[in-house]
């Protein structure tokens, strides 16, 4: 058994574990690091904050998080579809379409609900500006 | 960096010429424009002056990813502790220049409104003169705390490296 | 010319009780005229300049300031400019509150000033009829420590909180540092 | 007591300023949604469910239940500004500081925020990091010195401080100025707000992220700071127009430097107009967004270009002329809606209109002295003064002790790139100024920003303030 073969692969592990290793600990002996209170408090553009910040983040912000992640994973699958496109022919395409159909149904589907809006839209002085004529019914 | 080479191919160095070389050459400086000073670094780092020259191709924000904060401007007193804790909140190494007369000693506002001088708040390392400097001196300014930093030693190095 | 200006002087000292020496004119602007008629003792002076515009003073007693700025809005001078004060330090009324007021309908500036006595400095807000005089008076407030009743949130502007004194004050010293330098001014 | 201006040419459909309706006896829970925003009231201790706050504990966001009778006497009842239901969430809150140190801020201005979301539910403005104590300042120094001093309060436009501060002088002194100096005058004022407007535009370019406006705003630039450090021998902070004229005539070539300066700014429009105006991710982050309307406006006395982008019909140089302006013909540039692309609309404008006034100024400038010879405020010529006594006792008073302005009290208002700047000059008839109040258009910019910047989200607010450009060292002084 020849396990001379595998000796390209190994050396390139250690060599690579050599290099991770070495530059963690160079970083670690010549870069100076003395953590002061200051520095671990957060940013708060140079104003010193009484508490920590809230940790209760509105929900719009996890809603858009999650849809990225969604739409991300999506054009990840696509990739595999898209190398070997010419192959697949009309089967694939057919396939993807479907994959591609639900989730442009979901995005659909939040985008009414509202997920997407950030009631910019919503506002008199916005409207007055961009759709004067509309005649949207003014707060009484 | 040395001196004498003895043959043109090999490049003989100490590890701290090393390390300081590529600390000088890759400055990011923290905007902390305060007043008149303030236009004059944003003119040298357009494009005329163009301070990407010297390795400072951007000018951060947030102290976090900033190596050199540059005092461009009159600190008055409300002021003052907002710089401290802008410096503070920076990583080593860390430089500082003041920018300009008022900076410096405070200029010609010598009142109550203003810290007459900046390094009564934090350690400077480089001062320039002008009321604004103009983009040269700042930069003569940048090449001196380049130099400084060359010259000095990264850091104690305890016994085994 | 010069003799306009120091007529505008001596008002300011009996503006408290309109003596009769001063005859009583009306302005002759048309809008000022009009103005003039309801408040017989706010005094209008007028100082005609080598440059800029003309300049029409109206010197009012704390009194009815409230009412003779509501009168001023109504006839026109529907934009505020500033809120300013002067410290005379040793004339009677200390301080002098300056209200500038413009009317771009008719292109007119109008200052009424306000004698301010130095021991009680309060005078009345004009925020509620300006919107724009709350950050100018609490900028007043801040350096000059003339109090206006009735502002809705009084608190220094300016200068850190923890100050203490006014410093526009005469009485203030300008806090410099002595220069290391033979015969530099002392710390005045 | 409402606060209704009776003012004529607003718009039809932009709102009046009164008090909520359903307010007839103070009460609010009538019309709960349409919630009063106040600007900001402090005193009162803060309520338990503002989840954190900062410090300066004086300035703290006045509680949302606040005396509906001081909500009156606000004057500004900013209405809620949402059409139908809004999508806001009320107990996710957070107070956060777009503080004194930020890339965006143009300067040290703090903008307490607090947000629901991205949405800004209240804006409170703090400002005063850099108060430099320059109306105390100005008390020490005499006449002559004066303008070292004001011409550091909006460091874009120095020279537009420095001849306010020279006419208020002037009119004090009774001086008359010779017709070249006064041509000079509007010709380095001029060319100042052209510089002043550049950098606008490079930083709102920068702001709303079209990054190369940097770039091609300083560029443009430099072309004009290099003819002000020819003439003046500055780059910035000149002290060239003094009491009494101007420090010094205009260099031989000058004509030609202005020809270059044409080239440049003029090419360097109407690329920006080409990369600009009809962006569309340009539009979509201006249109709708911090809109002022000419009622507000007048109300908090935002005055110059944010003022005409909302259609206050108002410009010094038309209304009060001065230093003999009325005799180039410029017109005055107007927007509608007050939004942040009619402000950028309206300066682009106003560098064309500005590049005329230095053509015209070009042609016709005037031979003869560039200062009054009237040897009690202006220093004789240096050659003058080993020749006679009296020169040298002149020089030597001059620069000593100053001259002596008689008593009095001045008005003098210029048109700034910012708006109106004013000088409130009081004199005792000594050699200095008894006080000196400089009326600085940013200062009511920053008072108006709460009006605009509620109900918007964060990133409009960086946009909002980009377009109306403050400048810190003219609202700290």
């Amino acid at each position: 058994m020849d396990l001379l073969a595998y000796l390209p692969i190994a050396l390139m592990f250690i060599l690579g574990l050599v290099f991770a290793v070495a530059a963690m600990w160079m970083s670690w002996r010549i870069a100076p690091n003395n953590p002061t209170p200051e520095k671990l408090a957060p940013y708060e553009c140079g104003i010193v904050p009484l508490q920590e910040p809230v940790e209760r983040f509105p929900v719009k912000f996890y809603l858009v998080a999650m849809l990225f992640v969604i739409f991300d994973v999506e054009i990840i699958f696509l990739f595999a579809w898209a190398v070997r496109m010419d192959e697949f022919g009309w089967a694939g395409i057919a396939a993807v379409g479907i994959f591609m159909l639900l989730l442009i149904e979901t995005l659909g589907y939040v985008w009414k609900r509202g997920a997407l809006d950030w009631n910019v839209a919503h506002r008199a002085r916005y409207r007055r500006v961009v759709a004067p004529d509309a005649q949207v019914e003014e707060a009484a | 960096m040395a001196g004498e080479v003895h043959n043109p191919n090999f490049l003989l160095t100490t590890l701290d010429k090393g390390v300081s070389w590529t600390r000088t050459r890759s400055m990011w400086p923290a905007t902390f424009g305060l007043a008149c000073c303030a236009i004059e670094m944003m003119a040298t780092g357009a494009a005329h002056h163009d301070l990407a020259r010297f390795g400072m191709e951007v000018f951060r924000a947030s102290p976090r990813q900033a190596d050199l904060m540059v005092v461009a401007g009159r600190l008055s007193q409300k002021m003052a502790p907002v710089l401290r804790q802008v410096y503070d909140q920076m990583a080593e190494p860390k430089w500082v220049i003041s920018m300009g007369a008022c900076a410096s000693t405070g200029g010609m506002f010598n009142n109550y409104a203003l810290v007459q001088g900046v390094d009564e708040i934090v350690p400077v390392d480089v001062y320039v003169p002008g009321c604004p400097p103009g983009p040269q001196s700042l930069m003569h300014g940048i090449l001196t705390l380049q130099d400084k930093i060359m010259a000095g030693e990264i850091r104690r190095s305890t016994g085994l490296l | 010319m010069t003799e306009e200006t120091t007529a505008q002087e001596e008002p300011q000292e009996t503006d408290e009780a309109a003596e009769e020496t001063i005859p009583r004119v009306l302005p002759d602007d048309p809008i000022l005229a009009r103005l003039a008629e309801p408040f017989p003792n706010v005094v209008f002076t007028s100082f005609e300049p080598l440059a800029g515009a003309r300049q029409d003073t109206a010197i009012v007693s704390r009194g009815e300031l409230i009412a003779f700025v509501e009168a001023v809005k109504d006839a026109g001078f529907e934009t505020f400019i500033d809120v300013c004060s002067v410290d005379h330090l040793n004339r009677k009324p200390r301080y002098d509150v300056v209200i500038n007021l413009l009317s771009m309908q008719h292109t007119k500036r109008l200052i009424v000033k306000v004698g301010v006595p130095g021991d009680d400095p309060t005078v009345q807000s004009i925020s509620p009829i300006y919107a724009g005089a709350n950050f100018y008076e609490r900028e007043v407030w801040d350096l000059m420590g003339i109090v206006f009743e009735g502002h809705p949130d009084l608190t220094r502007i300016v200068l850190p909180d923890e100050w203490e004194g006014h410093p526009l004050r005469k009485d203030y010293s300008v806090g410099s540092v002595p220069v290391q330098f033979k015969g530099s001014h002392k710390s005045s | 007591m409402s606060d209704t201006p009776n003012n004529t040419e607003g718009d039809a459909q932009a709102p009046t300023l009164e008090p909520p309706t359903g307010s007839a006896d103070g009460s609010l829970d009538a019309a709960e949604r349409r919630r009063v925003h106040d600007i900001w009231v402090a005193g009162t201790e803060e309520p338990d469910w503002i989840a954190n706050a900062t410090d300066e504990g004086a300035q703290e966001l006045l509680p949302r239940d606040m005396d509906p009778a001081l909500q009156i006497q606000r004057g500004i009842a900013v209405d809620d500004d949402f059409v139908d239901e809004p999508i806001v969430v009320e107990d996710e809150r957070q107070i956060l500081n777009m503080g004194p140190q930020h890339p965006a801020t143009h300067g040290v201005l703090r903008l307490h925020l607090e947000l629901d979301g991205e949405t800004i539910r209240r804006v409170k403005p703090i400002i005063g990091y850099l108060h430099t104590g320059m109306e105390k300042t100005a008390e020490n120094l005499t006449y002559m010195q004066g303008g070292t001093n004001v011409t550091r309060m909006d460091y874009l436009s120095p020279l537009n401080n420095e001849l306010c501060y020279a006419l208020a002088v002037e009119q004090l002194l009774g001086v008359e100025i010779p017709p070249r100096a006064q041509a000079i005058r509007i010709l380095m004022t001029e060319l100042n707000r052209i510089a002043s407007h550049l950098i606008w535009v490079a930083t709102f370019g920068m702001d709303i992220g079209a990054l190369s406006m940097m770039i091609y705003g300083f560029r443009d630039r430099e072309a004009i700071l290099a003819f002000f450090e020819k003439v003046t021998g500055l780059r910035m902070n000149h002290n060239y127009i003094r009491p009494g004229g101007v420090a010094a005539d205009l260099p031989e070539g000058w004509e030609e430097d202005i020809d270059g300066i044409f080239d440049i700014v003029g090419s360097g429009l109407d690329d920006y107009v080409d990369l600009l105006n009809r962006n569309p991710i340009f539009l979509d982050r201006t249109r709708g967004v911090g809109v002022l309307t000419p009622e507000e406006a007048q109300a908090y006395g935002v005055t110059g270009p944010a003022a005409r982008a909302s259609g206050v019909n108002f410009d010094l140089r038309k209304a009060f002329p001065y230093s003999g302006i009325e005799q180039y013909e410029f017109d005055v540039p107007l927007g509608k809606h007050g939004d942040t692309l009619d402000r950028y609309l309206v300066r682009m404008e106003e560098m064309r209109q500005s590049l005329r006034i230095v053509q015209q100024v070009l042609e016709t400038m005037p031979p003869g002295d560039y200062r009054t010879d009237d040897r009690k405020v202006t220093p004789p010529p240096r050659k003058r003064i080993d020749e006679s006594m009296e020169a040298l006792i002149h020089h030597f008073k001059l620069f000593t002790e100053g001259f002596k302005a008689p008593a009095g009290e001045v008005y003098q208002a210029v048109e700034s790139p910012r708006g109106e700047l004013g000088m409130h000059l009081v004199s005792k008839g000594g050699s200095k100024p008894w006080r000196l109040h400089a009326r600085t258009p940013s200062f009511a910019i920053v008072q108006a920003l709460p009006v605009m910047l509620t109900d918007q989200i964060v990133p409009d607010v960086i946009a909002t303030l980009a377009s109306l450009d403050p400048v810190l060292g003219d609202v700290d002084r």
